[in-house]
């Protein structure tokens, strides 16, 4: 078959290491401990240089190999300094900083995701980090933030610290005009975000058959019934749409910008959708901090500001799949 | 994971596209009557002749066994050439009562009745549905008592579309005296023209008559047209509610991406507005359903429940469009015409073939293994 | 009291008068029958002049008792040419068109409803019609039907009949500023669509507790039952806002032009959202012909389109209850 | 119907305005803990020594009396002076148990307690929820024991707000032994420094401990305490029920306008931009809810049921204005601060005092008289 949406078994084997080491080394549990996470795990798998060639340090696997990773990051609300890594080898390495690019990709080097705010940049997971990595409307850019001397603050959410700096206040190490580097960052944030989704529907779903009330588990009652179903439709179809967008850009096809703004589109609305979801199932307990529900929530919302909102009329939306001559 | 066209691919591409840039009916689809019997089954003829129809089904019946790439192309080029609605008089000659029978027919039933659908020879149309039984199809009480080497049938059906103008019916009855539930029923091929059927159309909040009653009174259908085994009936049209969902899907989903550009081009909505936020969620959602589709099409396994969620994807958002198109169009949509009539008609789709309540309850019980309730 | 929302004994005469009349001549069932609704039994009644003062010809009443009134027509899908009539009676005044106006109030002079369309208008209930009224942005026009040879068309309803023109191919019999007219006229479209709400949330609830499927009426499943839930709470919303801002626009307080608007965007949301769940609550038999529910879809449809959709951003909200001084 | 305020309303309009001007705090109110309650109980004496406290409870127990028209007008002019939020630790007891007390309570009960709530000399908080009967209260398994002139409570509670500084707590518990249901319960004022209590806080999503649970090892409470007659508790919770819904619901709706004018100001949105549509839904939904509550207060017959509808709006409104606030200040919102504080405390809005799906089984079944269902 020339179309074939199953896994590879390069893919079953990627996830399956990956599953094992986040399922031993960042389960949510860790969470309620905050302290970084630990980027010599991340670096060791080799996912900050996944898809890049072997020739550049990387595991030259694909983009739709390095989506499935940050699918099973965002289900183990690993540390936005993964993805933040990942875009920011990229760009070293396309601004021709080959040794800044080994030493992300080596984990030496710590990314913070940095968020635009105005005339100001909002840095998520700044602890330790030697630079910050921002793109929007086709580049991305890297800061330095070695001299920056910040100091961060305790977020919303009790593991995420962020730090906040007037954009100009931190140096640029370079930035680089390259639309597939941004459309790349767009799709991880799209994958973590749909791997939230996907857990917090787990999670509901787990809920609803063991919660008694009334004398029955609350998942026979049509109205958390339904809820479950609304989430996994969205998952669902956001899944679906995240994997065609990882083929499209994949083969750099020409929708690609419209497929990866549908995938970011569907995945935020799955992921705070069902993260709110979730906390109603859960009821009382839900909205406690000792529910791991409202983590989800919260980095739900780091995640999607970390996505741009993208004009979905601003692209053709095309009716056939296009070819790339 | 891939999505590679060959070269081979491609030229079919260029083929279908170019023979339904030719072949295309310029003239809109009538609604119902014989005038829509007519109209559909001239496509359909034409479509066959060229062998353009049922590209997918073995080729002993008449088809092309192609694999599921170039359906997909297919469908697209068929969306892309604004060719007629896949919804219309063959719908369930082709997609429901074909398919059943490819999958569960005698050789008999299969050599007699498949050549005649893709051929464009008659119509088949659906009783599944009865007054008392909506949401709860394995209710149904239309009984078929065994007599000799018939069946005879009593008992009535409703929301059975264009039963006025077809020849067959694929009919879902209680062969089994006292059986409950999904037991003893049987699904059989009935011939709309043996004595003891009355057909009463019943005219939709569109305004059509596509949908009608059906009574049978002592109708006598032989056993040779029962298919896969007696009293096994309700496997045999969970086989044709995947079939449903799953093959012509494709079809139906391009069909409301080209109404969302059209509404897009109608509106040019500034960007930021309320309206440009409305239509591109519609876009992405009509992105996503694609690739929930092709999901089903190309990923291994998939599930007549898989089916389930595509369909009340497809047929909330079909909704969602028209009533965007309602909010657009402004007061022209009170007058007849394409739109009004689209919007009017997409009320059925969270109804028929099971409500979206029915689809949410499958999806909370089927896919997600909730308990189900004692009263849901 | 000085705030007092139960019904005066004035208004529940009114209101009895006007079921009386309704449950006897305008049965839904008459809508099966095509035909124009007669406007002399509207006239009759006083409805076209209710709230104008008796030394006019009108009955005196106030805004707030013509405001109910116009919830029971809305209930009973009375034809549009009677909230024409009543806000053409009041233009024609204005206008200083006195003999015009008793032609209005008596039911000779028979009013169509135009909507402005672009450059065109389309007219609800042309038939038969002397003239037509239109209003929006603070003004209200009476159009002069009698010379133009309109052709009517059978709408989507088949109760209701419409014709198209191009704006300036109809004479204007005279246009007067007044934004209490125009919010007036929004007032009575909010009320019928109100009235069409409060119709298909008690179908709805009726039908939901006496069809039976899996053993049971299907009011008992929790989707039907929360379906009627946010009927019943979109018609409450609307309702107790339809009230406020009659009474805040009969008092004439600075406000009036925001809580018309609210209770017309209240209005059109309870309007198409019960008229669409009750639908879908009597399910196969709610999408045929043979089923009221789709006519109440169709009416909903006209009055929206005939009430403006006001920006709420326009005015300001009140915080504090407003009064006149 | 009429919506006439005279001189004398507008005089006492003033006097408000003017004493809230002068007398508002200025500072935050800190969510939780000793500092939350010295801030609420601070704040309730200013405004019993000036009379503003309880203006409408009778004047025998520090009340004043004044009719709805003037509670209406104070708590517009309380939303108007951005006074501190009505949900404080003094809520329970001004808004839940003083007025159950009123209704229900002996005249000893009343002399005793109605003054020192009202005067801000202590705390209530509540027991009702537990563990295993969240949405289900009727369930509930706490138990109380005659003995002689006493009940020996033991059990637990949860999601008890502000048990941890409270004095008083209205406790729901089942003193008839073996009974089911909303049978056998009983209301009772309990002493919270009495022996065998035990106060574990919760920290919610917000990162606050206003919540807490409570153990009870045979703490002793006299029958005196019970408030209504033994086993009648579930009437005397639902007359509580009513009061929460509507007595102190204005203040906390005009509360939510206020937000909706700030986010308003702070976005200052486009004409027809999708956020100027959304933030003007939301203003128009805050006008309905308020005229909602009017209908409430000034409308006969009004039901506890009533309350339940105004109580979901409100929780739902309040949601969708907080999520705006959320996608209006964009990466502010994850950090600490009043409005991303809100947003989370929101989520409790559909759950707490029984969540939005309860509310909606309450609103089919009492108010639209549709069935119950085996399940629901």
């Amino acid at each position: 078959m020339t179309i074939d949406l199953n896994l590879s078994e390069d893919q079953r084997q990627i996830l399956d290491a990956a599953r094992n080491l986040l399922e031993a080394r960042f389960p949510i549990d860790r969470l309620r401990n905050p302290g970084a996470d630990p980027m010599e795990d991340i670096a060791a798998f080799g996912a900050l240089g996944l898809a890049l060639p072997e020739e550049a340090g990387g595991s030259g696997f694909g983009v739709t190999d390095e989506v499935l990773l940050h699918v099973e990051f965002g289900r183990h609300l690993v540390t936005p300094a993964a993805l933040a890594g990942a875009i920011a080898a990229r760009a070293a390495r396309e601004l021709g900083l080959a040794s800044l690019m080994q030493r992300i990709i080596a984990g030496d080097a710590r990314v913070a995701l940095a968020l635009r705010n105005g005339d100001d940049l909002t840095l998520l997971a700044p602890g330790g980090a030697a630079l910050a990595v921002s793109w929007g409307a086709g580049s991305a850019s890297l800061l330095d933030l070695s001299g920056a001397g910040l100091s961060d603050e305790q977020s919303i959410d009790d593991s995420l610290r962020l730090a906040r700096s007037p954009a100009d206040a931190l140096p640029f190490l370079g930035s680089v005009h390259s639309p597939n580097l941004a459309l790349l960052a767009e799709l991880l944030v799209a994958a973590q975000l749909l791997g939230m989704a996907e857990a917090t529907r787990d999670m509901a779903v787990g809920y609803a058959g063991v919660r008694q009330q009334f004398g029955q588990p609350i998942g026979a009652f049509q109205a958390v019934k339904h809820h479950c179903a609304n989430m996994a439709i969205a998952t669902e179809i956001a899944s679906a749409q995240l994997s065609m967008a990882a083929l499209v850009l994949g083969n750099e096809q020409p929708d690609a910008a419209f497929q990866v703004a549908s995938a970011g589109h569907l995945a935020q609305r799955a992921a705070l959708g069902n993260a709110r979801l979730n906390i109603q199932i859960h009821g009382g307990f839900g909205f406690s901090a000792e529910c791991d529900a409202h983590l989800f929530l919260k980095r739900a919302h780091a995640f999607r500001l970390a996505g741009t909102r993208a004009d979905l009329l601003a692209h053709t939306a095309p009716l056939t799949h296009l070819t790339r001559s | 994971m891939q999505l590679d066209l060959t070269e081979a691919d491609l030229a079919f591409r260029r083929s279908a596209r170019e023979w339904l840039a030719a072949n295309t009916p310029g003239e809109p689809a009538p609604h119902d009557g014989i005038a829509a019997r007519e109209f559909a089954l001239d496509w359909l003829r034409r479509r066959h002749a060229a062998g353009w129809a049922g590209i997918g089904w073995p080729e002993a019946y008449g088809g092309r066994e192609l694999p599921p790439e170039r359906l997909v192309i297919w469908y697209e080029e068929y969306a892309r050439a604004r060719a007629p609605s896949l919804l219309d008089p063959t719908f369930v000659s082709l997609n429901h009562a074909g398919p059943t029978l490819i999958a569960c027919g005698t050789p008999e039933q299969k050599a007699f009745h498949l050549p005649r659908i893709l051929s464009g020879a008659v119509l088949w149309c659906q009783g599944f549905s009865e007054p008392e039984s909506g949401s709860d199809l394995a209710s149904l009480r239309t009984s078929a008592a065994v007599d000799g080497d018939e069946l005879v049938i009593n008992g009535q059906k409703i929301w059975s579309s264009y039963a006025d103008i077809a020849e067959y019916q694929e009919l879902l009855v209680r062969s089994e005296p006292g059986s409950q539930r999904h037991r003893g029923l049987s699904w059989v091929i009935c011939d709309m023209r043996s004595p003891g059927i009355t057909v009463r159309p019943i005219r939709n909040m569109a305004g059509e008559t596509h949908f009608a009653e059906v009574f049978y009174d002592n109708v006598r259908v032989p056993l040779s047209n029962v298919v896969g085994a007696l009293h096994d009936g309700w496997n045999v049209a969970m086989t044709t509610l995947g079939f449903e969902r799953k093959t012509a899907a494709m079809g139906l989903q391009l069909a409301l991406s080209v109404k969302i550009e059209e509404l897009i081009a109608l509106a040019r909505p500034r960007p930021g507005s309320a309206l440009a936020e409305r239509l591109g969620d519609l876009r992405a959602q009509a992105a996503g359903l694609r690739a929930l589709t092709w999901r089903t099409q190309f990923r291994a396994p998939a599930t007549a429940f898989d089916g389930s969620l595509v369909r009340l994807v497809f047929a909330e958002l079909s909704q969602q469009i028209h009533r965007a198109a309602m909010d657009i169009l402004g007061p022209d949509m009170l007058a007849h015409g394409p739109w009004s009539h689209a919007y009017l008609e997409a009320y059925s789709e969270t109804i028929a073939g099971g409500t979206a309540e029915i689809q949410r309850n499958i999806i909370g019980e089927r896919i997600l293994g909730l308990p189900r309730g004692g009263a849901r």
